[in-house]
């Protein structure tokens, strides 16, 4: 073949492989978009029910920044507004990221209205190495009111996580005085 | 294309699928795909789960490969593997984040370092490229399948030691979930968990390996030993008795 | 001020507290068959730091600016594998044509590093985690730094390796992974150093 | 700017890496190797693209035997 009739036929081969890949990609995108955008939704929602009790719902959804706080707030993406069937305001949920050398954890901590206090953390997401040491010694007692959130976290076999969790539910605690205040 | 012409004699696909497994299995024999065999065998579970998603890159990216094989000219054939194996990896990517939302947290980043995996390249250069479709499936099945159980020997290890159990459900949640506790909770060794415990079972095995080849070549050489001794004596023997026989009519 | 210490925190963490080869498990193919030779141990992971920090300069805006606004963000990894492709092959030129020197030391890695783990592991992970562009350039930058010391050290402890008597089946490659074990467990003890973030 | 806009830059900047990927690895392969290093060819079967694990390993073997 002539030098010019391979360039052509090379160039026609990679558009080839190049639409069929694009083709391929761009199908399986429609058939799990939706399924991926759901599952989030139901990780939120899971994280909401587990703080706030069944009939929980969301009300509303900001972005951190539309509150405009003055504090530190590096952790914190959005922040639902929590509300029962009865339309009552139950409090606020601050969805906290953040990463350490053992990997990366993402929570939703739930805070109450009228007592103005910390109720319950869900994890979301949770890539520490010790990840089940983590929810086992630190998490759950922290939930059910054996751990006080301010003090220390210490030989919990899962140090680093539970310092990382720490910092992240303080820092949505500080933001939701804020806001109430 | 020799190969093409060669008759293909009878069993030739059992040979095909099984060389994958035992003679050349990718991870414990041509030591390739190593980042993931030793990240992701924290549990059996999720070296199920990367065993089961790489097969089905490998397979995919075999077919297409294999049947592409005439059109894609000799010199430009890794960038259009590597464009293959790319795409087949984010599909992968996309459906398990969709499906199998756990294993896709477990997993993390080794599911796109798929693409990098030598194995994927490996088998699509080497093989995929001048076999048929037929025969490339077959070889990235025993290819696939090999990875799998030498990640799941080493996930064996590493959790049975670790965490002094197996759980199962964790991450397929269609699974009730299941603990099996061998070793009493307080008495595991947490080092398995770690890094430096992955390092240490893939060394151990391998030396294992190592040491059976080893054995198996000394036995080999003690019995052609013994075989040459025999014929040298047997020499000896005829050289003998020929002597006899020569005095004996004298 | 803070801001240069924030990053000199980054680097060193990602180079030493959380080593990318002994404790993220990048790169594991060269680093089990780094050569003895430190020389070219040292060239390789000289390329690897480049192509690394290059690459991670890339690929973090083509990800935020080009296609998250498009909406197609799960192109990544194919994105991706293509800088870092095209990256080494136009470094590999660019050395083939300029430096027949360095070409000595360094020429047969270069293509290795295409399916080098770290390189892609550190910009999809980077991406992933939704790090900053400046914490992703320290990121990227502490980690080929800690690949490139982790290389040199492990080559010079093969020399030793290989005049010891290890017992035959533990000959190669299965005493060279225990040694990286007993490395692992040493720079796990740096974990107490600093926490990131 | 629409979406489709940003989609077309996106679409067109991934098309140009790729032929820039594929023109510099052809360019790679055609340009000769520098004068004084035509020796360093590394076993050509075993360190080719993927299998550089015995590349480096086997190659020091090699040499001492």
């Amino acid at each position: 073949m002539s030098n010019k009739k391979k360039y052509i036929m090379t160039s026609i081969t990679l558009g080839a492989i190049a639409s069929i890949s694009a083709v391929l990609i761009a199908l399986s995108n429609l058939a799990t978009k939706d399924k991926i955008a759901q599952n989030e939704i139901d990780r939120i929602n899971a994280g909401i029910t587990n703080i706030f009790g069944k009939n929980a719902v969301i009300s509303a959804q900001k972005s951190i920044n539309e509150y405009g706080l003055t504090i530190d707030t590096s952790y914190i993406s959005t922040v639902y507004t929590v509300k029962n069937n009865e339309n009552t305001e139950l409090g606020l949920a601050f969805r906290t990221t953040g990463s350490n050398s053992y990997g990366k954890i993402s929570l939703l901590a739930g805070f109450d209205k009228t007592t103005k206090t910390f109720m319950k953390v869900s994890l979301i997401i949770n890539e520490q190495s010790f990840a089940s040491t983590l929810v086992d010694n630190y998490v759950n007692p922290l939930n059910n009111g054996d751990l006080n959130i301010s003090d220390k976290p210490v030989n919990v076999g899962a140090t680093r996580g539970a310092e990382l969790v720490q910092k992240m539910v303080l820092q949505a605690q500080d933001a939701a005085l804020e806001i109430w205040k | 294309m020799e190969v093409k012409k060669m008759k293909r004699e009878k069993g030739y696909t059992r040979k095909n699928f099984l060389k994958g497994i035992v003679i050349e299995n990718p991870l414990f024999v041509s030591i390739l795909g190593t980042c993931p065999a030793l990240a992701t065998t924290k549990s059996i579970e999720a070296a199920i789960g990367m065993g089961l998603l790489f097969t089905i890159v490998l397979i995919c990216s075999n077919m297409l490969v294999s049947l592409l094989r005439k059109l894609i000219p000799e010199e430009i054939r890794t960038p259009a593997y590597i464009v293959i194996i790319a795409t087949f990896v984010t599909i992968v990517k996309m459906f398990t984040n969709a499906f199998l939302s756990e294993l896709y947290s477990t997993l993390g980043v080794f599911i796109s370092l798929i693409v990098v995996n030598c194995i994927v390249l490996g088998r699509a250069e080497a093989y995929a490229s001048k076999n048929n479709v037929f025969d490339s499936l077959i070889d990235a099945l025993g290819m696939g399948l090999g990875y799998m159980l030498a990640l799941i020997t080493m996930a064996f290890f590493r959790e049975l030691l670790g965490l002094g159990g197996f759980t199962f459900g964790k991450i397929f949640q269609f699974i009730p979930l299941t603990t099996l506790q061998i070793i009493p909770k307080g008495y595991e060794i947490k080092m398995f968990q770690t890094p430096a415990g992955a390092f240490i079972v893939f060394g151990l095995i391998l030396a294992v390996l190592a040491f059976i080849k080893n054995r198996k070549a000394e036995l080999k050489a003690n019995i052609e030993k013994r075989e040459k001794i025999r014929k040298a004596q047997e020499a000896k023997e005829a050289a003998l008795k020929a002597a006899v026989n020569n005095g004996g009519n004298k | 001020m803070n801001m240069f210490i924030a990053f000199l925190l980054a680097i060193i963490t990602s180079m030493l507290v959380d080593n990318v080869v002994l404790s993220r498990f990048y790169g594991i193919c060269p680093f089990l068959g780094v050569s003895k030779k430190v020389k070219s141990s040292l060239g390789m992971g000289v390329a690897v730091v480049f192509v690394i920090i290059l690459a991670t300069v890339i690929c973090w805006p083509l990800y935020n600016y080009v296609l998250v606004p498009a909406g197609i963000p799960y192109l990544d990894t194919v994105a991706y594998i293509l800088v870092i492709a095209s990256l080494v092959q136009l470094v590999g030129l660019f050395i083939k044509k300029y430096s027949p020197g360095l070409y000595k030391t360094l020429g047969i890695y270069l293509p290795l590093i295409t399916t080098n783990c770290a390189v892609l592991g550190v910009a999809q992970s980077n991406t992933d985690q939704g790090l900053g562009f400046v914490e992703s350039l320290a990121n990227g930058l502490g980690t080929s730094v800690g690949f490139l010391l982790i290389i040199v050290v492990f080559s010079c402890i093969r020399v030793r390796l290989e005049s010891s008597n290890t017992p035959k089946a533990f000959k190669g490659l299965p005493i060279a992974l225990i040694t990286a074990a007993i490395m692992a467990i040493a720079f796990m003890g740096l974990q107490g150093l600093f926490v990131r973030g | 700017m629409s979406q489709t806009g940003y989609i077309i830059i996106a679409v067109s900047i991934l098309l140009a890496l790729l032929v820039t990927f594929i023109v510099s690895f052809v360019l790679y392969r055609r340009t000769p190797v520098p004068k004084g290093c035509e020796d360093i060819k590394a076993s050509e079967e075993k360190c080719s693209g993927c299998s550089h694990v015995e590349c480096h390993f086997y190659q020091d073997k090699e040499e001492n035997k």
